[in-house]
């Protein structure tokens, strides 16, 4: 069975790693904050200009002053600091953030990303995404392996515009568990339930499928 | 030294049709609330607005934008306006997308006196068109310009008499950027004070790249996305 | 998150005879003085520092020159030490020597992942040798790329144990912009904090930046130049 | 007569305009700042990363870390500011600073300066005099007209090492403040009981006389 967006998250969650710094996109990625495993500590960081990102407020607590980069208003936990765009930016461009979860409309079996723009519709601007993709050393990236009508979203080349190229290094769709590697989409792991045809059938780049692949756990 | 004018209008004055203007703030936070009321309500047009955001259709450069002040846009995400969206698809207003973090490194660039410098963001994309190409370190990059502006008009939390900032959380944002790369830098505060009573070793923007300084009034502080646990 | 190291030795742990090392502090002040300490009673040699000066005789990165530990000196200044002078006349001794603002920017740009940016400092000069050169404005800028180092000693007033740092005064100078390009970024510091205890408004170097801090302890703070009224 | 170096200072420190921010060199320009103008304010730049420079601090009262891009222990003055070398650099670099005040071994009538390294003697390095003087709106150079054996240092050419080209705008010698223009060295005022035949020759460079050419005053 296909994962809801928050299993997506929590099985994102599982690539936390002790003493790491993190950057969560909007949408899915900022459910991971949810899942952070027992005993592990992460700091997240918010490209507006703050390091460690704490819950929403208490009801009331709320500070116009202290917003994430999805303009939610947010929290600062003990350790954090705040600091301007142009900074937050270099850490970012640094490859001083160890991991970025983000979403995407596309990507390819080469790590190339389309995220920010659909032909046609009004367009809201790339805002951080392509900072992003560009320096993070580690990239995973919440998608839906398919689109409404089936189409698949993990392609051989991208049709909308670009985020970025050859940089995604892993994806966590609701369907599938996958490495980009020189020679494509590295099946890593499945969905409870999904098996390895039903994932092929609906990956269009490059699949690669060696030996059994596990279910996920949670 | 001292650099206070009585308010926005007095902090405006030499302003003028077609001028290039950097606004701080991100979303809707750490606008310059005072300063954009006061453009909205003079009758300089044909403006180049570089901020982060467009505001939202009542608040923030939406004013503005209502106003049809604005000719042009430079900003990385602008997605929350209406007016907006209906201006550029009616031709009516120009953009440009910039990736945020290029955005405020191009400000910062501009008045730290460097013309242009190597980024990896955009490198593939549509934002590398026209754009030199050097690979450093196995990796392609992009030559990328500084930013200069007529006027920037930034928002802080306290400072002085001498122009020196602080800013208060993420409120901070563009504005730190933006103050060093106005050839007029314009500061509103929350809370004016003497010479003399911030922590010199706590000043986010020393006072030399701020020009005129006010006390600003009412702030609003308008919250985009109310989200609470 | 805790980064904290007992004390400068095991902060040091990895290093390496030929690594390069960026070292805080203009003069004597605001040197990382226990690291360099350990430093000097380690192995290590073959090194190359990049530091702003290259401290006197019986101080600073003198003891490591006077232990022979240093193969390289990047400076913009290196005039007061004798050790030194004898070193570099005999040949024993490279020395690399950058405009004191190229030097700051270089360390920056390195830890904020731009490879290479433009700057006026030098056109014209010995310096200018070699680079690549291009006007922008009208007025010749060369290319000058970014510093990194394997580890990047620096000394902050008070730190937390996610490495966060606040300087004190003049002793910021160097150690903000090289706490930044360090693989490995060692943070000593007079006086450490739990985590939360500093106001996160006044973190002068974020704690992401910092892979391991300590307290120093006997700090001597010696003055070069004491002048009085 | 030939200015004392206090005089030179004295001179220099009517350039001094309300609300300059200035960044004075080691040696003469320093003392500079003890002939500010009355009713007049001009915040104190040193490189190393402080606004507000104030004097030296009373006795006993030395801090070690608070010193002048010279080592020597200062005090900060009522709005000023500490910060990051690159900052300060920034501010330098940016044309954020309105006067900078530096000695010098030689100048040209082009305005190109040599001030930091001469061949056969230890060098010391150029510190931030490069990129002062690479980016400075307006450089006054305090100097002597002639070296200890009476040869020119106010030149057609350098023959030291250069620090910077075509940046020099006014140069207060002992003898002599002198504007650097396209056709050379213009000559605006004369020491006190200093001829113009006195100036011209010791003055290897183009030297351009029009008109009465007033004493300096004090």
């Amino acid at each position: 069975m296909a994962l809801s967006k928050e299993q997506i998250a929590q099985r994102i969650a599982q690539e936390l790693k002790d003493g790491y710094y993190v950057n969560l996109g909007i949408g899915i990625p900022t459910l991971v904050a949810n899942y952070v495993p027992e005993g592990i500590e992460v700091v997240l960081q918010s490209e507006n200009g703050m390091l460690g990102m704490g819950p929403f407020p208490e009801k009331g607590q709320a500070d116009a002053d202290m917003i994430n980069a999805g303009k939610q208003t947010v929290t600062v936990l003990p350790g954090g600091s705040f600091f301007d765009s142009s900074a937050s930016f270099a850490m970012i461009r640094g490859g001083h953030v160890d991991l970025t979860v983000l979403g995407a409309f596309e990507v390819t079996d080469k790590g190339d990303i389309a995220s920010w723009k659909i032909p046609g519709k009004m367009v809201k601007g790339m805002g951080g995404a392509m900072d992003l993709v560009a320096s993070a050393k580690n990239i995973v990236v919440a998608m839906q392996h398919c689109s409404k009508d089936g189409e698949s979203k993990l392609l051989k080349e991208c049709t909308l515009p670009l985020t970025g190229v050859a940089c995604v290094k892993k994806i966590v769709s609701d369907l599938a568990v996958l490495e980009v590697t020189d020679d494509g989409f590295l099946l890593l792991e499945r969905a409870p339930g999904v098996s390895v045809e039903d994932i092929r059938k609906v990956t269009a780049g490059r699949l690669i499928v060696n030996g059994e692949i596990p279910e996920m756990k949670f | 030294m001292n650099k206070v004018v009585k308010n926005a209008s007095e902090a405006l004055y030499g302003i003028r049709d077609g001028m290039t203007l950097m606004v701080g703030g991100f979303g809707l936070s750490g606008l310059p609330e005072n300063t954009i009321a006061a453009l909205a309500s003079s009758e300089v047009k044909g403006l180049t607005c570089i901020s982060n955001n467009a505001g939202v259709d009542d608040f923030g450069l939406g004013y503005l934008l209502k106003n049809r002040q604005i000719k042009k846009m430079i900003s990385s995400y602008v997605g929350e306006n209406a007016e907006f969206e209906r201006q550029l698809l009616n031709g009516e207003l120009e953009v440009e997308l910039i990736p945020q973090g290029t955005l405020a490194e191009r400000c910062r660039a501009g008045g730290a006196g460097i013309p242009a410098f190597f980024v990896p963001a955009g490198y593939g994309t549509e934002v590398a068109d026209g754009k030199e190409v050097r690979v450093f370190n196995g990796k392609p990059h992009l030559l990328e310009h500084a930013l200069v502006a007529d006027f920037a008009i930034v928002k802080a939390w306290k400072g002085d008499t001498h122009g020196n900032l602080i800013y208060r959380h993420t409120a901070n944002n563009f504005n730190q950027a933006m103050a060093m790369a106005g050839k007029i830098t314009i500061a509103e505060v929350e809370e004016l004070v003497p010479a003399g009573e911030l922590d010199p070793n706590q000043i986010h923007t020393p006072g030399i790249f701020v020009q005129r300084i006010f006390q600003g009034k009412d702030y609003e502080k308008r919250i985009e996305r109310l989200t609470e646990r």
